[in-house]
């Protein structure tokens, strides 16, 4: 590959959309526009001929380099985009919250784990662990959270009345203070 | 990374900014380091002085980590200051301390360094900017059991402030709010001690608040400050009754 | 390029971070580690000898395909692509702390830098070059922190042995310092 070809490909690779000639153009501006096309061309026949997992595909708004579709479905299949998840302690730490003192709002699960916890609560939420049971009657109403089916099924559980009921957890988590105590802590 | 100079080569302010620095520690680092000075024998006396006259001119209100430091240096420059026995093995150095903080700082400085270097290089390879939508596929399933379920629990009560040890380290009090404390008191009493400035545990940064604004009404012909006798309780007066009332 | 070796090259060029072997492994169950190996060698030379723009590079415990350095000013000049913007002085150190003492906590971090840290010790979470990988047993169960994989791949590492060590700093060579508390850090 010669020098152009190869910052072609490097653009190509590293740009997060489809690139026109003229765009390309930009790379190199002493290069004339057919200069260019002969370079694409060539890179697009090194990806087909070499049996590359990857092509040259000129689209409606220019060049791209994509994976071959026929392999789609295997990388598809093997999750490989999506890192495997595991429950965060911060997630796990709000689902206990949740378990103990449904039904709870965000607001109440801020104040005894002392963090911002909507993203975990909508994590929680998608994984089908907790759900919206209702309102609270107090200022701004907000949504009270539950743990779902799913959440029982997993701990093997037939209702949240099996869970264990260590003493000292349920003292804590019983809402006994007013928790705005709290909120400088 | 590098930091203007901060040494005075005049009686003027020193030309530099607080946030050029990334704490007391890199500004005390530079300016031992710009003056060439042996870091395991630092001529403290020297160097506090600088370090305040820095701190000084670089606006202390918003500083307490600063003041903190400052008020390390002069206690260890009055440490040096106290007579000891020659024969003494058992003297330890006040700069000790100071020093295995100085080597720690200047050893994470130099990963730093290293970090940026990496960093620099890694910046000049770009990945694959486009990238497919993540295929639609359930998430993988949760592990979950009781027993992580519980000590979850336990790591929320452990966690949750207790009303008890609730934060008693007030905000530490700055040359400001000190200044205010002390036109309050002056309204209202003629005459005080110095101790009633400070609060029931003062932080080192509260004390030098206080001295520093003590020092600066003082200056200012608000109040006299007047100690009766060596070691003696220090007094602080209304320097003009009508001014003050 | 055989059938492994371009399905390799197209989950490559498909994930948004680097893959290990494991990973990969999951594309063709049937394959042996070695065989991974053998085609991501395979991947490499073709890469390299072809005069690519691209290459693959081992970090941050896998592997990924990255535009060659000498390539960077043409592309970034171009504006095709933005570098990503520089860390702090402040973040530099928190993380630096972070990668030599970890497990570390807030209250650790601030005594070695002299100024509190909670500011840049929150972006760094935001950014995922750190993360809470404990509690310390010790009084108010302050959270602890770890490096990440964004750590390693934002400084190009294969792994966190690959820090420099301690005693090869010129500072550590200072005969005086008995910098015994990294030790034990």
């Amino acid at each position: 590959m010669n020098r152009l070809t190869k910052l072609l490909e490097a653009a190509l690779f590293a740009a997060p959309r489809p690139l026109s000639v003229t765009e390309l153009l930009v790379l190199e501006p002493e290069a004339a526009p057919d200069e260019i096309r002969a370079a694409l061309r060539e890179l697009e026949l090194h990806y087909d001929e070499g049996g590359h997992g990857v092509q040259l595909v000129e689209l409606a708004d220019g060049f791209q380099l994509l994976t071959r579709p026929e392999l789609a479905e295997a990388i598809a299949e093997a999750h490989l985009v999506d890192r495997p998840r595991k429950l965060s302690a911060a997630a796990l730490e709000t689902l206990a919250i949740v378990a103990y003192r449904q039904p709870v709002g965000r607001g109440e699960i801020e104040e005894i784990r002392g963090v911002v916890a909507d993203g975990v609560v909508r994590l929680l939420v998608d994984r089908s662990l907790i759900e919206v049971v209702g309102r609270s009657d107090t200022l701004g109403r907000p949504l009270l959270y539950g743990t779902t089916a799913a959440f029982l099924e997993l701990l093997g559980l037939k209702s949240i009345d099996e869970l264990p009921r260590l003493d000292e957890l349920s003292v804590a988590l019983t809402p006994l203070a007013p928790l705005g105590a709290f909120e400088e802590g | 990374m590098t930091a203007p100079p901060v040494t005075p080569t005049n009686d003027q302010a020193f030309i530099v900014r607080l946030d050029e620095f990334s704490g007391p520690l890199d500004l005390l680092l530079t300016l031992i380091r710009e003056q060439e000075i042996n870091i395991a024998d630092i001529p403290i006396a020297q160097v506090a002085d600088q370090f305040v006259a820095a701190i000084g001119a670089l606006g202390l209100n918003q500083a307490a980590d600063y003041l903190e430091m400052a008020a390390r240096l002069l206690r260890i420059k009055i440490q040096m200051l106290l007579p000891r026995p020659i024969d003494d093995e058992d003297w330890e150095d006040p700069r000790a301390e100071l020093v295995r903080r100085l080597l720690e700082y200047e050893q994470i400085r130099e990963v730093v360094d290293w970090l940026a270097g990496r960093a620099r290089a890694r910046a000049d390879r770009f990945a694959r900017g486009w990238l497919p939508d993540p295929p639609e596929q359930p998430p993988r399933p949760i592990t979950l059991d009781l027993d992580q379920l519980s000590r979850a629990v336990e790591d929320v009560i452990a966690g949750m402030p207790q009303p008890t040890q609730h934060r008693v380290v007030p905000r530490p009090l700055d040359v400001e709010g000190a200044t205010r404390r002390i036109s309050d008191l002056l309204a209202r009493r003629e005459r005080f001690e110095l101790h009633e400035l400070f609060g029931e545990r003062p932080t080192m940064a509260d004390v030098i608040s206080v001295l520093l604004a003590i020092l600066e009404l003082a200056r200012m012909g608000r109040l006299r400050v007047a100690q009766d006798e060596p070691f003696g309780t220090i007094g602080v007066s209304r320097e003009s009754p009508d001014q003050a009332a």
